[in-house]
C-alpha cells in the first residue's frame, strides 16, 4: 500500500488550504506522488491521496490520466524525453530518438535494464531556437546531436 | 379468341392434313433414333436432374475456421422470415472478441417455405441455402432442425467453411 | 417569457430555456445526443446545430438561450450537411457491432442515421480499438469502442446520485468512459445510466442478449415496487415480460427510476405465477378452475361467524372499495392492513427509494377511514393466539422480494381455523393454506395506485398472462352471490 | 404404358398445381403417376396449395374414394402447415388435421426427388430413415 | 530596426533580481499607475490599441471593458501555458525578466479590480516556476504584493500554478477548468470567462507579453506606444524564430515590420544560404505562406489575415527547400491527434482521421483522392467546436493542400518524397 512520506502530506494539507478549490490541490499533490513514488502514481497512490483529501476516485483518476506529465508506467531514473514538434524534427530529432532506443535496447517508454533511462518522444517543449531539444527530468538540453546524446548518456549515472 | 379458318382447297381434303403430321411425327422419330444425347427425356432413376447453382435447398449454418459458428445471433434473418420459423436464442460468450452466439437456433422445416429470405438479411453470411432437396419425413418425425442438424450433419463433413471470417474483417481495421 | 421561431412555428418559452427546448416545445425533429431534460447541458455531441438568423456560424441549441424574436431554423442546406458530417465523425471509429449489439433497434445512432446519414463511409483508415465488454458492476456491462463519449452517464452519476462513479480517463480518441478499479457502479440507480445511453455502450446483465428490440410491445404502467409510484413503461411479448423502463413525470419520479423497480416484471411472468385454484383436503391438494374454488370458498364461508379479512397495500383502490365493501356486508368487519416492515417504513433515501413498499397504502388507508374500519395490527394477533377467528381471508402481496418475513407471518396466519391465501405469485409457505386461489398481477388489469404523496395514477393494462386470475372485484360479486364473473370487470382483451 | 407405376389422385391448389404436374415432365421411369379426376381407381393422394373451404370439403371426399392402401402425401409448406399465405388466417385448417398424413413433403414447392424417394420407399416397403436426433431446448429463465 | 521596449535588458542578468529591475525604472509606472483610476488605466490601455499577444489578437482594453461594473470578486489569470509549437517568447520573459511580468499584472489588477491572480506556468518549465516564485517572495518582501501596496489601500495576491503538460490548457477556458482541478477541458462559451471564469467568478485571461506591455503603455501614454507599429496594430511584438536560419531566437520588432528583413536582417538570413521554401508565421496553427508570399508579407494582424495567415503567437518558422511539406504537415497533425481533448466529436474524431490519411500518404498507400478528402474533412472541422483546435488543425492542412499540392500528388504517385532530402 502506497503512502505519502510526513512532509508529502504536509504539502497536500497546504496545497488544500491555498487555493479556494480543493480540487485545485489535485496536480501539485499528483507531482509530489510522483516524486515520491519512482516517478510514476500507482493506483494505490490515487486511493491514498483520495483518503488524504476527500475527492472522488474517478475525478483523481480523470485528471491523472488526462495530463501527459503524470506516468503510469514506472519510468528509469533518467527520464529522458526528446521534443519531435515541427522544429524538433526538421533538425533529425525523430532519427534521434531511434537510434538512442536501439543503443538502449528498449523501446519507448520502456525502462532501461540497470533501470536509470527511459526514452520518450513529447511535444513541442519550447525552445525551438536551439532545436532539437532533450529535457531530462527537470534540466532542459539543448542542440542535441546523437554524439553529445551519447555523453550525456555516459555522464548520467 | 377466336381463330379464322382459312378457306383453300387444301383443307377441305382430308388426306394433305394427315400426312403433314405424320411427316412431323416420321421427322422427329428420326432425329431420335440417330441422336440420342439430344433427346430431352431422362430415363430418370438412372440420370438424375441436375438442380441450378441458385437453387434453394437444406439451410446451412457456416462455420469459422475454428469450427465454431458464425452466426451471432442477431435475428436478423428470424426477422426477415415470412414464415417465422426460425427460433433463436442468444447466450454470452466468454471470449470477449466474440461476445455473442446462439445457444439454440432451430428452423421449423413444416413452416418454411425455402424462399432465402434468411440468406439475404444475415449480414455475415452465417446461412446459407444449401444444394440437398428436402428430405420428405413421416408424420413426427422430428421437422425442426437444430445446431446439430443445420451446421454439423454428416452431408456437410465437419461444416462448411465461410469465406469472410473475424480475422481478416478486424486486421482490415473495420 | 421570449418568442421565438423555430423552423417558421412561433414558440413560447419560459426565461433562460434554451433553443432545443423551444424545438422539443415543437413537434420539430432536432438530433442531439448528449442533451438530456434531465441533466446539465455538455454541449460536447455538437449534432444540435442550428443557423440562427444574423449569425453566419451555426450555432448549437442545447447552449444558445432563447431571446426574444430569435428566428431559427435547422432545416437549411448548411445545417443538413453539418449534422451529417458530424454524425460521420461519430461513426468513423464505431465498431461494426449491430448484430451484437443490445440497442440495435432503439439506438440514438441507427435513427440518425437513417435520417441524416451519408451512406458511404469514406473512412479508409483503422479504426481505434479499446475495450470490449467491462464489468462495471453487478448490474452494468460497458463497451467502451461503442461509447460516443456524449458523458451523459458521467453527468448522471455526478448529479442524480452524486456518488460520481464514472469518469471518462485518457484524453482526444483515446478517451473511455470507466471506473476507478474498486469503485464499481454499485448503486441503486445505476441501470438508469442504461436507459440514457444514446448507443450501446452500457447495456443491462438483466436484459443481455435476452430478446432483441423490435420484437417486444410496451404500455406504460405504474411501478409497483414501492410507493413512489414511478411511470414505468413495460416491454412485453408472447413469451411474457422481459423489462421495464421508466417514463419521465415531473411530478412524480422525474426521469428516472430505482433498479429494484426493475425487476418488478418478473413476478408478473408465468414461472412465478399461481395458474389454478387450490383447495387443502385431507385427500391432499386439489386443484380446481380459480372461480370454482372461489364458489366452494363462498359456501365454507357462508356458515363461519368469525371471519377476519388482511389487506396489503399491493392492490387498486376500486378493488378495495369494492372488496371491503361485500366482505364487511357478508362478515362483519374485522379488517386488518398488513404492513411489512413497520421499521423501515417511513425511511426515503434523497431520490426516489421508499421505504413503504406497496404501492397502495395510501388508497387502502383511505378505503378504511371511509369505511370507519380502526383495527390495528395488535388485536388482530391478540384474536390468533386465542384462537377466535374461525376463517382468515389474507389478500397475499405480488412482490414477493419486499416481504421477507412472510413465513412467519404465514405460520402466524395459520392460528386460523382457515385460511385462504388470494395470492398473484406461488409460493411454498402457502401450502399450509386451506384455499389458495390465483389473483391477476398489477400488469394485467386496469386501477388507480395512490403513491405516498397522495397523487392517484391509472395503472395500464398489459397482456394477460394467466387469463381465468380473479381480481378482487370478480371475488367480491362471487362473495355477493353471483356464479358467473361478468365479462367487463374481469378477463377483457387477448389473452396470451 | 404406367406398368407397375401407382397411381396417385392429386388435388392440388393455387401455385402447386404447375409444379406438380410439370414436375413429371421430360421424367421417363417415375415410379407413380398423376391422375385428376378419378380418385376411386388411384390409391394414393397427393394434396398440395393452400387449403380454402372448397379444398377442404373436395378432399375429404377423394380420401374415402381412395382404394387400396390408401396413402396421403402433404405436398408443399402450405397444406403441411399454412406457409406464407396461413399465417394471417387465424381459422387456419391444414391437412393434418382432417387427413391420416403418412408423408410430409416440405418445400415451397417440394423438389420431384422427395417425392420420387417418398413414393419409392412405399412402394418397395423400406422404412422411412427416421432422423434421429435430440431436440435441444434450452429455454432460459 | 529593432525596436527595444520590452526586452531592453533581457541581455544583463541583473534584471532579473529585484535590485536590478528597479535600478533600470522597474516598479516606477506603479506609483504612477496608483495615482491614477482604473477606469483612466483602461481608458489608456484602449487608446494605445493593445492587442492580445497570446494568438487570438483581440483588443485588451475592450476585453477589460466586458468585466460586470459591481462590486463582485474577480480573477486575474496569466496564461503562461506556452504549449504551440514554435513559441518560446514567453519562456524567455519569464526567465529574464520576471519582475516585469508581475508589475504588469499589478497594473492590470488595479485597473481590473481584481485582488486575486494566478499566473499558469506550463509544466515543463520548471525553471520559469523557480525564477518567478523567488521573484514574488522579493516583491512580497519589498511590500509590493500583499496588503496595502505602497499606501495605496490596494491589496493584491499572486500565485504561481504549475500546469502538467497539455497544449489545451494555452485555450482561456481550458486553463480555467485546469486551475479549477479539472481535466483541462474548454468550457461552454454563452457564459463568457468575462462574466463567469474562474469559480463562476468573473475572470480575465491574459497572456504574459499583454501584461507586460501594460507597464510600457502607463510609462509612454497611448500615443508613446503607437509610435510603434501601424495604425490598426500597435505596438511591438517579440517574434520567436526558428527554422532554417543563422540565428533563431526571440526578437522584438513593431508589428508592420516586414518579413523578409526580420529574416535578413535580425536572423542573419538562411542556413547555409539556402533558397526559401515557406514560412509558418504564427505558431503551428498559422496557415503556411509560400516564398512568393512571403516577400510581400509585414508582420501585423492585417496583412497576415489578408494573406488567409495569421500572426498568432508570433512564432516564425522558417522552412527551405531541402524539408518534405507532407512529412511536415504529419508531424503538425500528429500534434492536433494528440493533444485534442477529446471532447467534442469533430475535433476528436476528425484530427485523428487526418493525421491517419497524411500517415497512409507518408506510408506509401495513400489514394489520389484522400487529398480532396483531407480537403473536406478539415472543412467540416472548422468552426464546429468548442474551442478553435480544431480550427487550428484545419486550417493549415488546407493551405498546405491549397498551397503545395502538387507535392502531395507527388508523395502518392510515387511513393516517395518529391525532396530527395
Amino acid at each position: 500500500m502506497f503512502e505519502l512520506s510526513p512532509e508529502g502530506k504536509e504539502l497536500v494539507k497546504k496545497e488544500l488550504a491555498r487555493y479556494e478549490d480543493k480540487y485545485s490541490a489535485i496536480i501539485p499533490s499528483l507531482y509530489q506522488i510522483q516524486k515520491e513514488n519512482e516517478g510514476w502514481v500507482s493506483p494505490e497512490a490515487v486511493d491514498h491521496l483520495s483518503e488524504l483529501t476527500g475527492i472522488p476516485h474517478s475525478h483523481i483518476n480523470e485528471v491523472l490520466k488526462f495530463y501527459t506529465m503524470f506516468n503510469l508506467k514506472p519510468t528509469g531514473k533518467y527520464h529522458i524525453q526528446v521534443c519531435c514538434n515541427i522544429t524538433c524534427s526538421m533538425f533529425q530529432a525523430r532519427e534521434l530518438t531511434d537510434d538512442l532506443c536501439q543503443k538502449l535496447g528498449i523501446k519507448e517508454g520502456e525502462v532501461s535494464e540497470d533501470g536509470r533511462f527511459t526514452v520518450s518522444r513529447v511535444e513541442c517543449l519550447g525552445s525551438c531556437d536551439n532545436a532539437p531539444a532533450v529535457q531530462v527530468n527537470e534540466t532542459y538540453h539543448d542542440n542535441m546531436t546523437p554524439e553529445k546524446m551519447d555523453t550525456l548518456i555516459s555522464e548520467l549515472k | 379468341m377466336s381463330i379464322v379458318k382459312k378457306e383453300n382447297s387444301l383443307s377441305k381434303w382430308y388426306l394433305p392434313g394427315i400426312l403433314k403430321g405424320l411427316g412431323i411425327t416420321f421427322r422427329n422419330l428420326i432425329k431420335n433414333l440417330t441422336s440420342r444425347d439430344e433427346m430431352l427425356t431422362l430415363n430418370y432413376p438412372e440420370e438424375k436432374y441436375e438442380y441450378g447453382p441458385r437453387f434453394k435447398g437444406n439451410h446451412v449454418l457456416t462455420v469459422k475456421k475454428d469450427g465454431s459458428l458464425r452466426c451471432t445471433a442477431c435475428m436478423l434473418c428470424a426477422t426477415n422470415c415470412p414464415a417465422d420459423c426460425i427460433t433463436i436464442v442468444a447466450a454470452e460468450h466468454d471470449d470477449p472478441s466474440v461476445e455473442k452466439y446462439p445457444i439454440n437456433y432451430e428452423i421449423d422445416i413444416l413452416r418454411c417455405v425455402f424462399c432465402g429470405f434468411c440468406e439475404e438479411a444475415c449480414p455475415v453470411d452465417a446461412i446459407r441455402m444449401g444444394p440437398e432437396w428436402q428430405v420428405p419425413g413421416v408424420n413426427g418425425a422430428s421437422f425442426i432442425n437444430n445446431i446439430s442438424e443445420l451446421a454439423y450433419r454428416p452431408s456437410l463433413g465437419g461444416g462448411i467453411k465461410t469465406v469472410l471470417d473475424d480475422e481478416e474483417r478486424i486486421k482490415g481495421g473495420i | 417569457m421570449p418568442k421565438c421561431t423555430v423552423n417558421g412555428i412561433e414558440v413560447e418559452v419560459k426565461d433562460g430555456a434554451t433553443v432545443i427546448e423551444a424545438f422539443m416545445k415543437t413537434n420539430e425533429s432536432i438530433a442531439h445526443y448528449c442533451w438530456h431534460p434531465g441533466l446539465s447541458v455538455a454541449g460536447v455531441c455538437r449534432m444540435c446545430m442550428v443557423e440562427i438568423e444574423g449569425n453566419p456560424r451555426l450555432q448549437i441549441a442545447c447552449n444558445t438561450p432563447v431571446q426574444d424574436g430569435m428566428v431559427v431554423y435547422n432545416n437549411s442546406e448548411k445545417v443538413k450537411e453539418a449534422v451529417e458530417w458530424t454524425l460521420k465523425f461519430h461513426l468513423i471509429n464505431h465498431p461494426l457491432d449491430c448484430p451484437i449489439c443490445d440497442q440495435a433497434g432503439e439506438c440514438g445512432l441507427q435513427e440518425y442515421y437513417m435520417s441524416h446519414g451519408s451512406y458511404d463511409s469514406e473512412m479508409a483508415e483503422r479504426k481505434v480499438k479499446k475495450h470490449k465488454v467491462v464489468d462495471l458492476g453487478e448490474k452494468v456491462v460497458l463497451d467502451t469502442e461503442r461509447c460516443i463519449l456524449c458523458s451523459r452517464c458521467v453527468r448522471f452519476t455526478d448529479e442524480v446520485t452524486k456518488t460520481n462513479e464514472l469518469g471518462i480517463f485518457n484524453r482526444g480518441d483515446r478517451s473511455e468512459i470507466g471506473t476507478f478499479e474498486n469503485r464499481p457502479l454499485n448503486n441503486k440507480y445505476s441501470l438508469n445510466t442504461v436507459d440514457i445511453c444514446p448507443v450501446g455502450a452500457l447495456t443491462s446483465k438483466d436484459f443481455r442478449f435476452r430478446q432483441r428490440v423490435w420484437f417486444l410491445k410496451s404500455f406504460e404502467t405504474i411501478c409497483q415496487g414501492c410507493s413512489a409510484g414511478c411511470n414505468v413503461q413495460a416491454y412485453y411479448n408472447e413469451n411474457g415480460f422481459y423489462r421495464v423502463k421508466p417514463v419521465p413525470n415531473e411530478e412524480v419520479n422525474g426521469h428516472w427510476m430505482c433498479d429494484e423497480g426493475r425487476d418488478v416484471y418478473k413476478f408478473a411472468n408465468k414461472e412465478h405465477r399461481l395458474v389454478s385454484g387450490i383447495k387443502k383436503e385431507d385427500s391432499g391438494l386439489s386443484h380446481m378452475a380459480p372461480g370454482a374454488a372461489a364458489v366452494q370458498l363462498r359456501e365454507d364461508l357462508s356458515d363461519t361467524k368469525k371471519a377476519a379479512l388482511v389487506l396489503t397495500g399491493q392492490y387498486t383502490t376500486e378493488e378495495y372499495l369494492k372488496f371491503v365493501d361485500s366482505f364487511t356486508k357478508n362478515y362483519g368487519n374485522e379488517v386488518y392492513h398488513w404492513i411489512n416492515n413497520p421499521k423501515t417504513f417511513d425511511d426515503f433515501d434523497g431520490i426516489l427509494l421508499r421505504g413503504d413498499k406497496n404501492p397502495n397504502t395510501v388508497g387502502l388507508l383511505r378505503v378504511l377511514e371511509g369505511k370507519g374500519i380502526k383495527s390495528s395490527w395488535a388485536d388482530l394477533e391478540e384474536k390468533l393466539n386465542s384462537g377466535q377467528i374461525e376463517h382468515l381471508v389474507v389478500a397475499g402481496p405480488e412482490n414477493l422480494a419486499v416481504f421477507p418475513d412472510l413465513e412467519e407471518k404465514v405460520t402466524l396466519f395459520g392460528q386460523a381455523q382457515k385460511l385462504t391465501v388470494l395470492t398473484p405469485v406461488k409460493s411454498k409457505f402457502y401450502e399450509s393454506a386451506d384455499y389458495q386461489i390465483p389473483m391477476k398481477s398489477f400488469m394485467e388489469k386496469d386501477g388507480t395506485f395512490v403513491n405516498h404523496k397522495g397523487i392517484e395514477q391509472k395503472l395500464g393494462r398489459g397482456p394477460i398472462v394467466v387469463s381465468q386470475a380473479l381480481t378482487l372485484l370478480d371475488l367480491s360479486m362471487i362473495l355477493d352471490g353471483s356464479d358467473f364473473i361478468s365479462v367487463n370487470s374481469a378477463s377483457m382483451g387477448g389473452s396470451l | 404404358m404406367g406398368w407397375g407405376k401407382i397411381r396417385l389422385f392429386s388435388y392440388t391448389n393455387n401455385c402447386c398445381v404447375p409444379q406438380l404436374e410439370r414436375s413429371l415432365l421430360f421424367k421417363n421411369e417415375t415410379c407413380f403417376e398423376l391422375s385428376f379426376n378419378s380418385p376411386e381407381k388411384s390409391s394414393g393422394m397427393i394434396v398440395g396449395g393452400f387449403l380454402n373451404q372448397v379444398a377442404r370439403r373436395e378432399i375429404i371426399e377423394a380420401f374415402e374414394l381412395l382404394k387400396g392402401p390408401k396413402w396421403v402425401f402433404a405436398y408443399g409448406t402450405c397444406v403441411i402447415s399454412g406457409g406464407v399465405l396461413g399465417q394471417f388466417s387465424d381459422s387456419l385448417i391444414t391437412v393434418g388435421d382432417i387427413l391420416p398424413v403418412t408423408r410430409f413433403l416440405p418445400g415451397c414447392p417440394p423438389s420431384f426427388d422427395a417425392i420420387q424417394t417418398a413414393v419409392s420407399d412405399l412402394t418397395e416397403g423400406r422404412r422411412e430413415s427416421v432422423r434421429e436426433k435430440g431436440v435441444l431446448y434450452a429455454l432460459r429463465d | 530596426m529593432e525596436a527595444k521596449l520590452l526586452s531592453e535588458h533581457y541581455s544583463d542578468d541583473s534584471y532579473i533580481g529585484l535590485e536590478g529591475y528597479k535600478s533600470k525604472g522597474g516598479y516606477a509606472e506603479l506609483k504612477t499607475a496608483f495615482k491614477m483610476k482604473p477606469e483612466e488605466i483602461i481608458e489608456v490601455v484602449k487608446q494605445s490599441g493593445l492587442r492580445g499577444r497570446g494568438g487570438a489578437g483581440f483588443p485588451t482594453g475592450v476585453k477589460w471593458g466586458f468585466l460586470p461594473k459591481n462590486g463582485e470578486p474577480r480573477y486575474l489569470l496569466c496564461n503562461a501555458d506556452e504549449g504551440e509549437p514554435g513559441t518560446f517568447k514567453d519562456r524567455v520573459m519569464m526567465e529574464r525578466a520576471p519582475h516585469q511580468l508581475i508589475e504588469g499584472m499589478i497594473i492590470s489588477g488595479f485597473a481590473v479590480g481584481s485582488h486575486k491572480a494566478y499566473i499558469y506556468v506550463r509544466g515543463e518549465y520548471m525553471d520559469s516556476v523557480r525564477i518567478l516564485e523567488k521573484a514574488i517572495q522579493e516583491a512580497y518582501a519589498a511590500g509590493y504584493l500583499g496588503k496595502n501596496i505602497l499606501g495605496s489601500g490596494f491589496d493584491f495576491d499572486l500565485d504561481v500554478y504549475r500546469g502538467a503538460g497539455a497544449y489545451i490548457c494555452g485555450e482561456e477556458t481550458g486553463m480555467i477548468s485546469s486551475l479549477e482541478g479539472k481535466k483541462g477541458q474548454p468550457k461552454l462559451k454563452p457564459p463568457f470567462p468575462a462574466i463567469q471564469g474562474y469559480l463562476k467568478k468573473p475572470t480575465i485571461v491574459n497572456n504574459v507579453e499583454t501584461l507586460a506591455a501594460v507597464k510600457y503603455i502607463i510609462r509612454d501614454g497611448a500615443e508613446g506606444y503607437r509610435k510603434y507599429g501601424t495604425e490598426k496594430s500597435a505596438g511591438t511584438k517579440l517574434f520567436s524564430v526558428s527554422g532554417d536560419v543563422n540565428k533563431p531566437g526571440v526578437y522584438e520588432v513593431p508589428l508592420g515590420y516586414s518579413l523578409m528583413d526580420l529574416i535578413n536582417n535580425e536572423c542573419g538570413g538562411m542556413r547555409e544560404g539556402r533558397k526559401l521554401k515557406a514560412v509558418i508565421p504564427g505558431g503551428s496553427s498559422a496557415p503556411v505562406l509560400t516564398a512568393e508570399e512571403t516577400g510581400r508579407a509585414t508582420m501585423d494582424y492585417e496583412c497576415l489575415a489578408e494573406m488567409g495567415s495569421m500572426l498568432g503567437s508570433g512564432a516564425v518558422i522558417i522552412i527551405d527547400e531541402t524539408r518534405c511539406m507532407v512529412d511536415m504537415l504529419k508531424v503538425i497533425l500528429h500534434f492536433y491527434h494528440h493533444e485534442s481533448c477529446g471532447q467534442c466529436t469533430p475535433c476528436r474524431e476528425g484530427t485523428g482521421w487526418l493525421e491517419k490519411i497524411v500517415r497512409s500518404i507518408v506510408d506509401g498507400n495513400g489514394r489520389l483522392q484522400d487529398i480532396d478528402l483531407l480537403n473536406r474533412v478539415a472543412e467540416n472541422m472548422k468552426g464546429r467546436t468548442i474551442c478553435a483546435l480544431s480550427d487550428a488543425a484545419a486550417l493549415p492542412t488546407m493551405s498546405f493542400i491549397q498551397k503545395f499540392r502538387e507535392e502531395f500528388e507527388f508523395f502518392i504517385r510515387e511513393g516517395r518524397s518529391q525532396v530527395k532530402g
